[in-house]
This record gives C-alpha cells, structure tokens and sequence, in this order.
C-alpha cells in the first residue's frame, strides 16, 4: 500500500510557464526521492490561447499511470483551471492568484468553485512576481515557492535545482531565485497550513540508479544505447523532443542527425543510411507516418532496417496535435500498398520506451525489415523515475552476415529457411547489390513473374515468423493465477493503467487478470488463446473509438471482448479501469 | 515664452481613433483577436497588408487567404475575408486552385518560412514559373515558432536553436535569391517593423498581374532572442539603391547577393499570366471564343 | 512612354527621416490651452487635481530626488506660497488621491513630508525667484494677514501693484500663528515665509481692525481695489444651560490663549465638542496641559469626520478619545464646570461638510464629569464691518460672485475663509492668489495671467523597483517623550535627505504621459503583455465629459473594433516597461505641467 | 432564483445559512469566510492551544453539512467591498460577486489601542482559528504570559493557561475590562479575584514599551514595571471587523447600526452577531451583541426577516460570570465560571 499518493497539477494558459513549472516540480521531486509520474496537456498555440496542464503524481511507490483526481491544483489562469476543479477531491488543496490584474466577476476565479472540504490558500502570485522580477513571467517559479513553502518541502534543495537548471542563462538564475523566495516568503509569513496533505516521509528513499525521463527521452536514450548513428527527422509533435535530444547527443557519438524539410525526405534519408549499414531512425507522428507509408513500404520491399517511431496523437489528419491517442495501431500494422508485413512493437511504460527502441534496432537489423514503435503523446511527455534496462552487447552487432560459401555467389535476395537473406554492407568486396522497389529475384533483377512475386512474399512473411519464434518475448501475465472471472488486454500506454488498476481490483479481491504484449505484430497466438479461455470475460481498454487492438485480436481468437474505448484527448487512469474492472465483477469477487 | 509657439506633433487620441475607424481599416478584422505571441512581427505584417487590402479597396468577400500551418497559419482566422488553412507547405497549390477557378477574386497565400521554403518549397519554384495571379507573402521569422523553435530553412549558419543546441550547420536560404531565380515575376521584401513600407510593397503586389513573392522579414519575439530581433534588424536593413532599376534582373540579382538586407522591390516583369498563357492557347488552338 | 523604375518606400522620404530624427533630438517645447490637455491633468495626477493651489507635486518631488531641493521649494513656493508651513500643517487632500495609494499600488506617497523636506533641505544661501511685472499704478487694500490675505497680497504684489495690508491682532500670520499649536508648527518657520511674502513691497499695518481703527469707506476711496480675508473669528456657539460657566472655552479662544502662552487649568477630564482639526488640536494641547483624559464627542460617527486618519491616529497614540453619536446638553457646575450633561444620537444625515449629524434619542441622557469644555464647532466671518450696499447671506455673510469672488460692490473682493467659511489653510492661500488674479482682471480690464499646460518630451525616469519602496516613515517624538520640556516640542520630524531621495523615489511621476502614436502603432500587443497593471487597453473610442476633456478609454476584446491600442493614464504607474519592449517604437513621454504664464497683450490670432 | 450572500462563517452566518435553506429549497445561498479554516467552536480555542485537542475535533459542521444544503462555501476568501447600490461584494481576490440579499455577520476580530499599536508586532492575538493554531504550535516554548488589558477571550486565555502550568500576568486597562467601563471599585474587585487565582495583576497602569529580549520579550509600563516574559497577548477586547465597509455608505459606528429587525441603512442588507450596533433603552448606549447565544438568535432572525418576516430582535441579555466566588456582568458570554476549572 501506497503512504503518499498525491496529484499535483498547475494548471495555466500557454505562456504563464506552466509547463516549465511542472517539470521543475516533478525534476524536484524526483530529486528529492519521491517516485513521480508527470503529464502536461497543452495546446498547439504557443501563446495566446489554450489550456495547459501540467500533472504529477507523486508516491513512495513506482507509478505507471496518471490519477485521477487531483489533491493540490495550483492555478496560474482561472478560467482554466475552473474546468480542472470538477476533478478536486474532497480534501483538495487550491493555490491561486489572489491580484489578477482587474477585477473578475462571480464565478470567474477558481476560488468559486471549490468544494466544502476543499483548502484555498491564496498567493498573489502576479504581484510577488512583478516585485521580485519586475516581471510577470515568474508568477509560475512564485507558485512553486509557495508549493514549496506550504508543503515544507526542502526549500534549499529545491532552490538548488531551480538554479541549477537556469544557471547557463545569464541573470536569470538570480530573478528564479528571487522569484521562488518570494514565494516560500509570503506562503511562510501570510498563510498558514490548515490541510491535512502532507508529503512526509517515514525515511529517506532509496534514489540511486532511478533517472527522470520522458518516454521521449527514454526513447532516444535507446537509440544511442542501440548505436543508433543516423537520424533524420521533421518537427512534429510530439516526436520533436526525440530529435532535439539525439540533435545534441549523436554528434559527440560520430552520428548525424539531419532536420529535413518533410516526413518524406526524412524517412528518404535514413532508408539511405540503413542502406549503407548505419543504425538508423526517425520518429514522427500519425501526419508524418502516412507521408512515410510509401516508404515503409519501400523498405519491407527493400529489406531495409528502419527504426520508425510513431508518438501518436489525436487523428485523423492534423486532428488534435497536443492530445493523446491510440488510434494509429492499423496505419501502423497496415499501412503502405501491398502485402507489407513490418513488426510493430509498442511499449508501455516509459522504462520500456528505452527498451523497445532499442530492441527494435536489433529486432530490424536481424530481420532486415521496418520496426514501427508506437508510442503516444501522454507516454512521450510524461516523465517518471525509472531504471534503464541493461543493452545486450550481443544485440549491437545483429545483421546476417553472409558466409564465405555464400559470397562466392553473392545473392542480396537470397531465399532461405528463416526468411532472411543474408546482407552486405556496402563497401565489402564483392558484396555488391542492387536493391529496388521493384520486385526483385534471387540476384536482384527486377522480376513480374508469378513464381518470383509468390516466393518472395513468402520469404518477406516467413521472417515474421522467425522472429516470432527467436525474439519475440512471451506475453506477461499479470493479477490472479489460474482462472480468471475478468481478463484484461491492453497494449502501449493503457497498460500502466490496467497494471495499477488490477493490482488494486486483486488487493479488493476480485479474480482478475492482465495480459501484456509489446510486440503487438507478430503475435503469440497460442498464449493469447490460452489466456482468453482462462477468463471468462475480456476485457480491452484502448484510446480509439472503434477498438483497434480488439480488432486487431479479433482477428486470432474467437472470444468475445468487451471494449473500453475513449477518445476524451486523455490518457486512461487507473481509476478509469478499475471502475470497469468492478461494474463488470460486481461485488461478485 | 507664450503658447502661439508652433506646436510640435500632437495628436489626440479621439482624433487617431476616429481616423482609424473613418478609414474603414477595422472592417478586414474578423473578431478574434490574433494569437500570436504579443510583441510578434506577424502583427506588424498583418497591420500592412489589412492597411494595403483596404488603400486598393478590395472588397472582404472578394478576397480569398490561404495559409499552410505553422504561426503564419493563424493569419486565416484574424480577417474578414474567405481564408483557406491548408495543409503544411501546401497553401500554395490550394492558393493556385483557387486562383484559377475564380479568376475574379483575390487570393492571397501566406506562408512561413518552414512552410514556404521548408516543407512547400517544392511548390515555390512552380508557383513562380507558373505565374498564377496570385500574391504569396512570406512570414520570415527564421525559426520554426509553432514547434517551439527549431531550425527553419532561413535560420542563418552557426544560428543555435532547439533542433541544432551546436549551431546551425546549413547555409540558409535567401527567398528573394530563390524566387528570382525561379523566375518570379515579382518580388520584393519588406521588414515587419516598417509597416507603412510594407503597406506599399503590398499595394503594389496586389495591382502586379502575376505570381507576386514578398518577403518580409519578422522578428520572432519567442525563440529568436539574439539574431532577427527588432533592434538587430533596425540595423541591418536599408532600403534599394536611389538608382536601383527594377526591370532590370541582373541588377536584381546583385542586390539581392549583396550583404546588406534591401528592402524594396527588388524585381518586376510584365509577363503573361498562367490564365492568359492559358487563353492565348487555347484561342490558338481555337477552342473558346 | 516612361516608364518608373524604381519604387521609393514611405520609410525613404525626408519627412520619415526628419521625424525619426526629431524623435532622437529633444522637441521643443509646447503649450497647450485644449480642455483635453487640462483636463489630462485633472484626471491623471490625482495629486495636483487635489490640491486647491494646484501644486506640481510630481515636478517638486522629481527634483528633490535629482537633490535639487532649492528648485523644489520654488516649484511649490510658485503656487502655495508657504512650502514649509503646508509641509508640516496642510490637511493634504494629495495623499488619499496619490495613485500609489491606489487599490493594490501600495501606500501613498509621503507628499507632505517631501513638501517640508524641500524647505528643510534646501541650501542656506537659498535664493527665491519671483517674476514680477512691471508697477502697474494701481493700489489695493487686503484686510487680513492670514493664508488668503497673505495670498492676495503677494500675486498683487508681483502683478505690480502697490499692496496695503491690515491685520487686527498683534503680528501676521492669522489662523497660521493664533489657531496652531506650536508642537505642530514652529514658530521660526512661520516667520521666515511671511517674511519671504511680505518683503516683495507689501506694507502691513498690525494691531489695526477695519471698521474700529481704519473705516472701510476710506478704503475703498484711496484704493483702487478691496480684498477682504479677514477669515473665521466669530466663533459658532451652543445655547445650552451652563455654557458661560468659567472653564468652557471655544476651540479658537482656547487656542488662541495658550499660543498667546497662558497656561490654562484644565482639571482631570477635558470635553471637546466637535470633530475638525481645531477639536483634535485641543484635545493634544489639553493632554498638554495636564488633562488625563480629553474626550472629543462628535454628532455622527469618527468614519465621516473631515480630518485625515492620521490625525486621529495621533491624537488616540497621546492617549485621546474620540467619542460618537452624543450630544451635548448642558454644561453642569455651579461655580465653574464640574461634568456635562449629553444624550446618545441616531445617525442622521450628511452635513454640508461631509460629516454625519446626529438626532438625539428622547431620554437618552446621561453625565460626566468635566473639568473643562472646549466647543471646538467652528468659527464664522466677522462681517459686521462691512456697511450697507454689499449683498450679504440669510446668515449675514457677504457673497461675493463665484466667478469673479467680487461682492456686489465693484472693487470690493472677497478671499479665503472669509469668503467660503472655514475650510483649509491651502484652500484659503489658493482663494487669495485667485481673487487676488481677479482683482488685477478688474483694475487692469483684462486677464493678465493664466494656465496652461506646457508639454516637454522626456524618458522614462524611474526604474520598477522603485515601486517597491515602502513608505518612508518620518520619526515622530515617541509617545512617552511628548510631554516634556514646555511640552510644546514639534512632534514630528522632518526626514533627512536620505529618506526624502528614497521617498522620492516613490513617486510615479504622473505628470509624465505615456501615449502611443496610433499612426506607428502595428497592434503587437507586446506593452499589454509586459504592463504591470491592466493600464492598456484595446480601445474602440474614447467617452468625453462635458467639458471637452476626456472621461475614459472604452475598451473592447472585438478586433473588429480595435481602433487603437491607449495607454490608460489614470492607472499607468509610468514604470515604463511598454516603452522598452516596442518594437516601433511608437510610446513617446511627454512631461505634462501646468504652469502659470502671461497672457499676451494682443494675442495673436 | 434569490442569492442570499452571508459575509462570516461564524455562528450568525451558520445559523442564517441553515435557516434560509430551511425557507427557501431553491435559493442559492452564498456563505463567505476570511478565515482559512472551518466554523469552529470558539470558546474552545483556549483550551485547544493548551492542550492536545485536535483542531478537528472543534470544528462544528463537516464540508457534507455544506453539500447537504446546498450551500456553497467560500473559506479564506475576505470580502473588501460592499456596494449596495448595484448589489454586489468584492474580494480580496478582486471577484466582484452580486447578491440578492446580503446579510452581515462578520463577527470581531481583536482590538489593538492605538498607544499599543507601535508594539504591534511583538504582541500576539488570540482571535480566530489561525492565532489558535500558531499559539498552540508554539506553547511548548512558553512559560509565561503576559496579557494586556482584560476581556472575556483573557479568561479564557487564563482558564486554559493556569492548568496547563504557565505563568500570567495581567496588565490590566485602566478604564474597561472591555467591554465594560469600570469604577475604581469594579476595578479592585475584579483585580482582586484574578489575583486569588494566581494571576499577577498590575493595575491603573499601561504599557509604554514593548521589545524582544534574550529570545523573549520585556514588557515596561508607565508605573515603571519591567516584565520578562516569553509572549505578550492582546486581550482589549474584541471589535466588529468592518473595514470592508468604508465605503460602503452603510451606517455604522463601532458596528453595523441596525434596526430592534436587524436591517441595516442600505436596503436588502442585514446584520447579526457580533458586528451588528443596536441601540439599548435600558442601558442608555449602543451594543455590539458580542458571543455565542447573542449570534446564534441574531443570525436566525436576520436570516427570517431576509425571507419577508418582520420580527424584532430580542435585546441581548447579560450574563455573568465568577472570579474567586465574585460575580461580574457582561454581555454576550453567558454562565462562564473560572472557578470551576481551577
């Protein structure tokens, strides 16, 4: 059981450093011990308009998924955060601007919309900010001085990382200080804590090995774990922030990232780069992947090992660029002309970003084939403690070489048992070949006859299947033994929803069950059939609105599932599962 | 000392509005009041080419905007007109679409420099050749602003921005330079903190029968703190030469190679339009009348 | 055919580069006399509205902290005549009004102490500078040498008059040297600025009553003009059972005595009647003197007294009361006071000064003992000197035009207290330099001097974090240390030049105007952005008063109707910040005064 | 839809809340509270800050009564405008609220003497919640007390401090044990029995001086008495906290002036408790209707009369309570003993 389990959300408009606030909070936190899961919401405008939230949940336990329910909302644009209210709980705590700049009506302050229980505790955030900067961009860094001074956090500590992260910016460090001093300041001189909200713990964490990332950053930290030299990439949220990273990191590797003009010329490049036996990637989101999908398909074709990252968002077409969503699983599985099979791997959690992405380079030199990670907007941006995983060495070096026998007669196309042809890199004597979207035969000679086209179909499925059998891991059961009343399915950024939901509605007493598979194509249909016939309901929550992964299994088992589908632009939270889990077992345990 | 001494620049603000709305400047404005960061060149832009719309007297239904996505992309929403938001880098081909089946009414493209000379440069040089009666403005502000600043096609070399913590490593793009080059009929360049100058590339843009390219250099308040910012540019920009010729191309051209930022209208052909080259051809091969 | 080869840009034209230059070089000055530009002034330095003379207190604050503490004291002396007496004694209508004081702004600037600070501060060799106009030949009689005759006689003077002063008591000065006590005015002080007034050719007679020593018939024939300050002496009484016993005093008369240096017995407990500053200055003088409780008992309640909150503050700091919703019925005593009788009131309605009445409850009576009562419920003009053919009040005042404050007898002109009954001591200085304009309008058939605005471009003067300054506080005698020596010490101290700069520095410098050229403008919205306070507005129009001034900015969130962007000067704290970040440049500052000058002969048309 | 805004979480306004709800099921109704914390059993305060009560156990409604009825609850809001002529409240956070109704009932808040106020900020108050709190997070630091005047909140201080093994000492106003004049008989009786029960009197003297000495504070009086002592608390009584109503153009003196029906000079405006002034034949004077009962019967009447009754206040009625076997008259706190406890 959990001692501290805390919602903190800062809620403000784009431009009031809302989510910069956030972070802070969170990189604080984190710092400071505590085990935190963070999410923002913001809109695509940089200013002007648009909610931006910035959520974290805090505990002495590991995280996998937002709450719902916030304890401390903090406030920095009203109107906002009058929309975020419903979600106070009883005991809530508000912080909120007590000097807006004008007066406001009735009903136009959070303040007006709290509960009976809830404790509001008001800063003038806007005057201390103009008074320690002569500024009003600080108001955010007063919030978290009076977050700070109210929940008696390590003041100096905290201070510390703020400036510490603002140190390369020439004065601005001191106006941080001064701003979140003003804040400790006036919470500590003017309010007094009433509420019964309290961070305190018995004794100090453990906090070695944990780092805080993003799913983003953990993604391209496996990239460069996976010797990963070549990236090309157009900005797209919110794949960007995979770019910027690998931007400043790859070079000191001997690597290249390249900020093309468009999603086609992207995957274009790194087609090239893999072509000439680099590691290679992009990351885009559901816009830029349907410019890619020729050339995915380019690449099956091709034999060709790209890594390409899908952080999805909210579709179809430009659709909700700052949302998250998990609709893009059949573009992902499916998309391109032809019979085009790819793997398609989707982590779930943020530690497995790091994993997957790395796994996948592996995964696509060892096949020859495109890896599609899909992960989403809430994994990409949220940011958790978490240990990354060890990188098998072995895994570094994975392209079948061809043997010396092979290279008397070298055939890039080659047919052979497992599917996959023995490969080439472009520079070894005699290795040369020719790849095409044409079909091609043994030698690479373009081919249309019916024999060619059938074989090396066959060959392109037959990889699938080899994979399946050597490198895709087993699915993970999780929740009760033996049979189950409930089973629940889910893939990518759901799971941590569904882990913490079932390990509650298990702590209740309910039989219930989870399956998790990251590698959602090829799929491990006999433990999927297994599970299905241990449980006597399933279960598939998911972020689309007609039920792709339910589809998706669909069409491998014949059981009948019952879908949890919601395309609310948020990400699941565990109580949103749990109540699931309970409306279907009743009280029936 | 007595008051009859002349006085110097006054003005009364009850004055100023009333010559504002007398102006009937306020009627190109939808409602919304525009997004963009407060302090952005796009709103100097915007003052010029509503002040422009409104000196040529062009009607708000007769004027049809289109803008790909990025901040530019916004403009649609903030004037009272017909406005297209396309897709990324493709405002010009919708622009062109328009254009060509309403020959009548007024189209405008506006696009970003990650737009225009990013990911739409493809349609750039066409648009040029093409020379549809179109007037594409470019909102320069050398960064990617929506994506929260990241290298653009215009950043200058060394320039260091989210995408490039180490510096820019490309050589930027000159749009004046391009689209001469491409054969643009027209072109100019204009800097977001002179609006009345804008004002009269803009005029003249709209009466240029032909693909009509201006530039216009905008500072982004946001993510460009150091390169394009208000005070640098102030600086470095200058107009034409007195003796500038704008027929002549090579002059064009060498102005436009040169190091200083001219500001002006660098270059301007009457040549056929894609409509009348269209007609004459089809008058040749005697199909309508 | 020719052809145009070349397209020029506004930004090339003369005009353009003439303007930019202009704009870097310093504009001359102008004047302005358009009701929108005076009535700038009334509507955005709150300060100098408030003040009857009008005084430009931005201007002397702003050199107080450039040090320049002589030019400080002129800009005040211009107008108020007496900086070192107002800064220690002006009732300061400035302060409620002061901008800093606003909701949220903090507290208001210390205008009053920077006035004394300008008197105190300033060098020994002090010169004083008056402009005066040539001799005019005409003679004018002011009868009275309070603040109103002091102030008549001195614009007379410098309008170039020859000026005869009379006064009835023994030495000038009037309420100013009778009706303050010394622990709040100095004497020295006091002396020091008449003198300063009296030494431009002003020929005082002291210890000489018009009506009993000189007649005011023979007056009007040797002069070509009249003004009669002759202030408030006929105290207001109560008709009420004991109010002849010995030991009841009016406010003025006990004043007057103990100024005169007698000390008056006051027994234990002291009863003041009334709430004006006369009432608080008794109290104080009555602790003074030995009372251990001075109660004041006022008709309505202490939230509707005329006196500012620091007043009272003092006056309960030295242990005073104050005491609403009584009236007094009786004074009780045989021989001399022993108590007085009240009854409790009902809240009635405003009195014409502000205050609340009060209405007696039947039967509400009750006692307290009494060592002394001090009726300190006003004074009123002594008028009976004045004879026949002057329109006179129900209440046997005279009235004079409130246009031309001359009586119904031309040449015959009223001042001050004497003219509006008791009010302050600014507002009677202003009525005198005013009546004294209107004098010279009369003798000289025209107007020879008047205001107007002068506008000067400026920059920005003052950093944001000066904003942030608190409030300098002037050290007072400590409460404990009040009674000693004669007991008559100044209680309150001036502030060094230290705290006086950093009080200054307080100051929002409203007579700055931030004003953004529309014709510039390109509607970023970037000083909205960076504006402390919501003091731009997206303006659709503008709202006008009667007078032509302007009531206010209308604003509006309709880009359709986004006229214009305007800085709303009533709440600009002039930090600036709009100006720094324009990318136009398109805010200029303009330092607005209003000034007196010279009307030209014939004015130029 | 009628909008019965209540100013003060108190007593009064807890009452008037209940009541309206019980009158009016569909109107909304508004309660506002400066203070952070919930309605609290005062009296209880003293005791709390003494010994290891918890601050829950004192508050009298949990947030479901609120839900219950409907009544939206602003705590740690403070009103600082009234505007009777368009009907509307602004507060401290600068949202300007309208009312239909609007009744007062924002109780007192300490009163500090001005020849006090130069020590203000060494001095502490015990006036609501919060002061509680804080003095009860400091207790552990005190032994002494020194109180300065002497009211019925410095009884209680001393009711609660004697057992709990402090110190007291009392300077002792010269004029009023508040709110009270005395006589100078009055005065020695009263001086008198406290001394009996252990408290260090110092009468017909005041303070002139008060500063921090070796972490605690000195105390000098005009009588030339120099107390060491770890905390100085104001007890001088308490006043209506009415300064959101300067410019309200609402009648007031000490507190709101209101009619025998609680209404007060501005129409659709009433106040009760504490805060509200009433004029008393029999005592020849005007009284602010100070505690518990005197709120609880004004808060209900006002909360009647909002919703069309006509009734008239009844006039408060004076209590008593015991020193040492004496007895003293007040107002407002009814049957409160010292010598029970001790």
């Amino acid at each position: 059981m959990r001692k501290i389990d805390l919602t903190i959300e800062i809620c403000g408009s784009s431009g009031d450093g809302t989510l910069a606030a956030g972070d802070i909070l969170a990189m604080t936190l984190s710092h400071l011990g505590y085990h935190t899961l963070s999410f923002d919401v913001y809109p695509a405008e940089i200013r002007g308009f648009g909610k931006c939230v910035a959520h974290t949940r805090v505990s002495d336990a590991p995280l996998y998924s937002v709450g719902r329910g916030v304890d401390v909302l903090v406030s920095l644009n009203d109107p906002y955060s009058i929309e975020q209210a419903p979600s106070l709980k009883e005991r809530a705590v508000v912080l909120f601007d007590s000097w807006p700049l004008k007066e406001v009506g009735e009903g136009e302050c959070v303040a007006g919309h709290l509960k009976p229980g809830n404790y509001l505790y008001g800063v003038p955030m806007g005057e201390l900010s103009q008074r320690s900067t002569h500024g009003w961009r600080s108001r955010n860094i007063v919030a978290l001085g009076a977050l700070a001074g109210l929940f008696d956090m390590d003041v100096d500590g905290f201070l510390e990382r703020l400036t510490s992260k603002f140190k390369k910016k020439a004065g601005v460090a001191e106006q941080v200080a001064a701003a979140f001093k003003a804040g400790v300041d006036y919470v500590r001189e003017n309010l007094l804590k009433i509420d019964p909200l309290s961070l305190a713990l018995d004794k100090k964490p453990e906090q070695k090995g944990y780092a805080l990332l993003s799913g983003n950053e953990a993604a391209a930290q496996g990239a460069l774990d996976a010797k990963c030299r070549f990236y090309a990439g157009y900005p797209i949220t919110p794949a960007t922030k995979i770019m910027e990273i690998l931007s400043a990191r790859l070079p000191r590797e001997g690597g290249t990232v390249v900020q093309t003009e468009d999603e086609i010329s992207a995957i274009g490049m790194v087609t090239g780069a893999a072509f000439m036996g680099k590691r290679a990637m992009t990351a885009t989101s559901g816009p830029g992947l349907c410019l890619m999908s020729e050339f995915i398909g380019y690449n099956v074709m091709a034999e060709n090992s790209v890594v390409i990252l899908d952080g999805q968002r909210g579709g179809p077409a430009t659709g909700l660029p700052t949302k998250t969503e998990q609709s893009d699983l059949m573009m992902a599985m499916f998309g391109t002309n032809g019979d085009a099979p790819r793997i398609v791997v989707a982590p779930t959690s943020v530690a497995e970003c790091h994993y997957w992405v790395a796994e996948a380079f592996y995964l696509a030199e060892k096949y020859q084939v495109p890896v599609i990670v899909l992960s989403d907007l809430f994994l990409a941006t949220c940011k958790t403690n978490v240990i990354l995983a060890k990188i098998d060495p072995k895994k570094l070096a994975a392209n079948k070489v061809p043997t010396a026998e092979q290279m008397k007669d070298y055939r890039r196309q080659l047919v052979t048992d497992d599917g996959v042809s023995p490969r080439t890199i472009p520079g070894t004597v005699g290795g040369e070949f020719v790849v095409s979207g044409l079909e091609q035969d043994e030698e690479g000679t373009p081919a249309y006859d019916a024999k060619t086209h059938t074989m090396m179909t066959e060959k392109r499925h037959r990889k699938m299947r080899t994979a399946l059998e050597n490198d895709v891991p087993r699915p993970e059961r999780f929740g009760c033994n033996g049979k189950a009343s409930l089973g629940v399915l889910s893939w990518g950024s759901t799971m941590g929803a569904v882990v913490e939901a079932v390990e509650r509605a298990c702590e209740k007493g309910h039989k219930v069950a989870a399956l998790k598979q990251v590698v959602l194509n090829p799929l491990h249909v006999e433990d999927l059939k297994a599970f299905c016939a241990d449980c006597e309901t399933l279960l598939v929550p998911e972020l689309n609105y007609g039920g792709q992964f339910a589809n998706w299994l669909s069409m491998h088992v014949s059981a009948p599932m019952r879908r949890l589908c919601r395309v609310n632009t948020r990400p699941l939270s565990y109580q949103d599962v749990l109540e699931e889990i309970e409306n279907i077992s009743g009280d029936g345990k | 000392m007595n008051e009859t001494a002349a006085k110097p620049e006054v003005f009364y603000l009850d004055e100023e509005i009333s010559r504002v709305r007398g102006s009937g400047m306020l009627s190109y404005r939808s409602s919304r009041l525009p997004t963009w960061c407060p302090g952005c060149g796009f709103f100097g832009i915007e003052h010029a080419l509503t002040e422009a719309i409104r000196e040529l007297g062009i009607k708000s239904h007769e004027l049809v905007v289109v803008s790909g996505i990025g901040c530019t992309g916004r403009y649609p929403f903030f004037i009272n007109g017909y406005g297209i938001h396309a897709l990324h880098g493709r405002a010009l081909p919708v622009a062109t679409g328009a254009k060509i089946a309403r020959p009548e009414l007024n189209v405008a493209a506006l696009t970003g420099d990650g737009d225009c000379m990013g990911i739409g440069i493809g349609h750039l040089p066409h648009a040029c050749r093409r020379n549809t009666d179109i007037v594409c403005v470019l909102f320069d502000n050398n960064i990617y602003g929506l994506t929260k600043g990241q290298t653009s096609p215009t950043t200058p070399t060394r320039q260091q921005t989210n995408s490039h913590p180490f510096g820019n490593p490309d050589v930027p793009l000159d749009p004046v330079r391009f689209v001469l080059g491409a054969g643009a009929s027209f072109v100019a360049r204009g800097y977001a903190g002179r609006p009345r100058d804008m004002q009269v590339l803009f005029r003249e843009a709209f009466l240029h029968k032909g693909f009509s390219f201006v530039h216009i250099m905008s500072p982004c308040v946001t993510f460009d703190k150091v390169n394009y910012t208000y005070q640098r540019l102030n600086e470095l920009i200058m107009p034409l030469p007195k003796r500038h010729d704008f027929t002549d191309l090579n002059m064009a051209m060498e102005r436009a190679l040169d190091r200083e930022l001219f500001l002006g209208l660098f270059y301007k052909e009457e040549r056929p339009t894609f409509a009348e080259q269209m007609r004459s051809y089809a008058e040749r091969a005697g199909g309508e009348k | 055919m020719t052809k145009e080869k070349r397209l020029y840009l506004p930004s090339e034209s003369e005009d353009f580069q003439a303007t930019i230059r202009a704009r870097q070089v310093e504009q001359d000055v102008y004047f302005s006399t358009d009701p929108r530009d005076l009535g700038w002034i009334a509507e955005n330095i709150p300060c100098q509205a408030a003040c009857p003379a009008l005084t430009n207190v931005p201007g002397y604050i702003r050199t107080i902290f450039e040090e320049r503490y002589g030019r400080s004291y002129e800009l005040n002396r211009f107008v108020n005549l007496l900086p070192g007496v107002l800064g220690r004694i002006c009732s300061r209508p400035c302060e409620p009004a002061c901008r800093h004081g606003w909701e949220g702004n903090g507290e208001p600037v210390a205008i009053c102490r920077l006035k004394r600070s300008a008197a105190d501060l300033k060098p020994l060799g002090h010169r004083i500078t008056e402009e005066m106009f040539g001799p005019s030949g005409k003679s004018v009689a002011v009868v009275g040498s309070g603040p109103a005759g002091l102030g008549a006689a001195h614009d007379l003077a410098i309008l170039g008059h020859k000026v005869v002063m009379f006064e009835s008591l023994a030495e000038p000065g009037g309420m100013l040297r009778y009706g303050i006590p010394a622990f709040r005015l100095p004497r020295d002080v006091l002396a020091t600025e008449i003198g300063n007034l009296l030494r431009l050719g002003v020929d005082l007679h002291c210890n000489t009553r018009v009506g009993k020593d000189v007649d005011i018939e023979d007056l009007m024939k040797q002069h070509d003009a009249v003004i009669l300050a002759a202030g408030t002496l006929k105290p207001n009484r109560i008709k009420m059972p004991g109010a002849g016993l010995p030991g009841v005093y009016t406010g003025l008369e006990f004043m007057m005595r103990v100024n005169a240096g007698e000390k008056i017995a006051v027994g234990d407990v002291v009863h003041v009647i009334g709430g004006g500053y006369t009432a608080m200055d008794c109290a104080r003088t009555a602790m003074r003197l030995g009372a251990r409780r001075a109660i004041i008992n006022v008709l309505g309640t202490e939230d509707f007294l005329q006196v500012e909150k620091h007043e009272l503050f003092e006056v309960k700091l030295e242990r005073g009361e104050v005491r609403g919703l009584v009236s007094i019925q009786a004074v009780l005593g045989k021989d001399r006071v022993e108590g007085v009788r009240f009854k409790r009131n009902r809240l009635g309605g405003f009195l014409p000064n502000g205050e609340r009445d009060g209405i007696p409850i039947e039967g509400s009576d009750f006692e307290e003992p009494a060592g002394a009562v001090i009726l300190a419920i006003g004074q009123q003009p002594d008028a009976e000197f004045i004879g026949a053919g002057v329109n006179k009040s129900e209440r046997g005042r005279p009235t004079a035009d409130p246009k031309t404050f001359m009586t119904s007898r031309p040449g015959l002109f009223l001042a001050g207290d004497f003219m509006t009954g008791a009010a302050t001591i600014i507002k009677a200085i202003a009525s005198g330099r005013r009546t004294a304009w209107k004098a010279d309008e009369y003798m000289m058939g025209r107007q020879r001097k008047k205001l107007v605005t002068r506008h000067e471009k400026a920059g920005i003067l003052r950093e944001r974090s000066w904003d942030f300054i608190a409030r300098q506080e002037a050290p007072t005698l400590k409460p404990a240390e009040r009674g000693q020596g004669d007991g008559f010490g100044e209680v309150e101290q001036g502030y060094d030049s230290a705290p006086a700069r950093e009080e200054s520095k307080r100051c929002y410098l409203c007579y700055l105007k931030f004003e953004i050229d529309v014709g510039r403008c390109i509607y970023c919205r970037w000083c909205i952005d960076v504006a402390p306070k919501d003091c731009i507005k997206l303006a659709r129009g503008v709202k006008f008063k009667e007078d032509g001034s302007y009531a206010g900015i209308e604003a509006t969130e309709d880009w359709r109707e986004v006229a214009a962007i305007a800085i709303d000067n009533k709440e600009c704290i002039r930090c600036g910040a709009c100006l720094k970040i324009c990318p136009v440049q398109c805010i200029d500052v303009v330092k607005v005064e209003l000034i007196e000058q010279p009307v030209a002969e014939r004015p130029r048309r | 839809m009628e909008h019965y805004v209540i100013i003060g979480g108190g007593t009064a306004g807890n009452v008037a809340a209940e009541t309206l709800r019980q009158g009016d099921a569909q109107a909304r109704v508004t309660l506002i509270s400066a203070d952070p914390t919930h309605y609290v059993y005062r009296h209880r305060l003293a005791d709390f800050a003494a010994t290891e009560e918890s601050f829950d156990s004192l508050i009298v409604h949990d947030p479901k009564w609120y839900e219950d009825r409907k009544v939206q609850l602003r705590l740690a809001q403070p009103v600082v405008q009234v505007r009777p002529s368009d009907k509307s409240i602004l507060l401290a956070h600068r949202e300007r609220i309208t009312y239909d109704k609007l009744l007062i009932c924002s109780g007192e808040r300490h009163r500090l003497p001005e020849y006090l106020s130069p020590f203000d900020k060494f001095i502490n108050k015990f006036s609501s919640g919060r002061d509680a709190i804080m003095l009860k997070a400091r207790m552990d630091r005190i032994e002494h007390v020194t109180l300065l005047g002497g009211d019925s909140i410095g009884l209680q201080l001393i009711s609660a401090l004697l057992p709990a093994g402090k110190k007291v000492t009392l300077v002792m106003d010269e004029y009023r044990f508040w709110p009270f004049e005395f006589d100078d008989k009055q005065k020695d009786r009263m001086a008198e029995a406290l001394s009996k029960k252990g408290v260090q009197v110092l009468k017909d003297d005041f303070v002139t001086d008060v500063q921090k000495q070796n972490g605690g504070l000195l105390v000098k009086t005009r009588g030339g008495a120099r107390i060491a002592t770890d905390e100085a608390i104001l007890c001088s009584g308490m006043v209506p906290s009415l300064e959101f109503l300067a410019d309200s153009g609402i009648d007031m003196q000490e507190g709101v002036l209101v009619n025998e029906r609680l209404e007060t000079s501005a129409g659709q405006v009433w106040a009760a408790g504490g805060c509200a002034q009433i004029y008393h034949p029999e005592l020849n004077d005007y009284r602010c209707s100070t505690g518990y009962v005197n709120a609880l019967v004004q808060g209900e009447l006002a909360a009647r009369n909002m919703m069309g009754a006509l009734e008239n206040a009844p006039l408060c009625e004076p209590g008593k309570f015991r020193i040492s076997g004496e007895e003293f008259t007040t107002y407002g706190w009814k049957g409160f003993s010292l010598d029970e406890k001790n």
